[in-house]
């Protein structure tokens, strides 16, 4: 059985991708995957995202992450959210 | 949710009522009180607003939420504080958002209040939709959180 | 006292009810509301405070008041003013002085209703006796507006 | 009839003087009195509120006046309030 992490959609990004979440599978042999990877996977399963994922943040398991990290990992059962600019108040 | 009942934090689709939070920060103890009410306006840029519609990613703004109280704590010294925000649709007039303080002082609530607010707009994972008679856009704060 | 409908000034001797002073403040075309609630301490410098007690030179300080609006208005865009403050016997816990302030903007409602209260605490006709268990005293405020 | 004007006590003042208001006349052929010579005047008629005084601000038909202005005379008719240092809030 594959390796899977969740994806959450919110605002403007949930209505490029149609969906509120949904489960990803980690490559074949891998136990995680890079922000950058993770940026190319998404664009390329959601064609309306890449434009909304310029300006958006990720989350995973509810904290910030800087998107050009490079020694952060998305793993298994991690909830990775896209967050649009907010705009709470 | 709450901590130690001194901090009270809440995204709810429910009518926010002011004496309701003022309730929970009330203190014997505080002299002070201090409120923020955003409430939605009939107008944005000439444009009539029918109605907004607020989504969180609950979950993690409360705990962000908890978080900038737990800082705030680190700078002014504070009785009890209450967030709440609203989701879901807001018709015009109503309140999106409330943010009371407590203090001793009057200037750590008055304070306190000020950079919550900011802080919130700046970071928690809300988003405003607003619905005008010919459409509707996602709202962007100017205070957002940049992209690095 | 109201000057235009836009801004409420009042000594009174009943209770303070935060939300009829917000009523008087909200406006649809106001998307923020701050107000200041300060609140009777139980106790003041280790000693107990049974009630206090508030005086005023009620017209004087209604002129004050809205003296004091009217510059606030020339430094801020703010909406609707209210200011309501008790006189007489005041329990413990229970509200003193109101501000609130609307504003079509956040930070106008917040910075305006801070410089109305410390100018309402520095130049209002209006004094507070704290009354212990053994005496009482006139307080000062240490905004006190300075005798030349 | 004498030319009166009004003084009112409030708070500590009020406490030192015993009484609330009153009238109190110019003195003889003058149709006003310069704040020193009220201050003067106020010292003589109630002992307790010298100390009092020396805290304190005029305001004349409810407006501050600057204690040390020799310009300012109180008239007939004029309402004097004794302003010990205020405490709102």
């Amino acid at each position: 059985m594959s390796k899977e992490f969740t994806v959450l959609y919110f605002a403007s990004a949930r209505d490029a991708t149609n969906v509120q979440s949904e489960k990803i599978s980690l490559p074949p042999q891998s136990t995680s995957i890079s922000l950058e990877n993770l940026t190319i996977l998404l664009k390329r399963r959601h064609e309306k995202l890449a434009p909304i994922l310029e300006n958006s943040l990720y989350a995973i398991n509810m904290e910030y992450v800087e998107n050009d990290d490079q020694t952060i990992l998305v793993k298994e059962g991690d909830e990775v959210a896209v967050i649009p600019p907010v705009s709470g108040g | 949710m709450t901590n130690l009942n001194k901090d009270f934090v809440k995204l709810t689709s429910e009518n926010l009522i002011l004496q309701d939070i003022i309730n929970l920060v009330k203190d014997d103890g505080a002299g002070a009180i201090t409120t923020f009410n955003g409430t939605t306006r009939n107008i944005f840029k000439d444009k009539i607003v029918v109605r907004l519609e607020y989504e969180s990613y609950i979950p993690m703004a409360e705990k962000v939420l908890l978080n900038l109280i737990c800082e705030a704590r680190t700078k002014w010294d504070i009785t009890k504080v209450a967030i709440y925000h609203r989701t879901g649709i807001v018709p015009v007039g109503e309140t999106s958002v409330i943010v009371a303080v407590s203090s001793i002082h009057r200037k750590e609530s008055l304070h306190a209040v000020e950079w919550l607010i900011d802080e919130l707009k700046e970071k928690a994972p809300i988003w405003k939709k607003e619905v005008y008679s010919d459409g509707s856009v996602w709202k962007e704060n100017a205070e957002n959180r940049q992209k690095c």
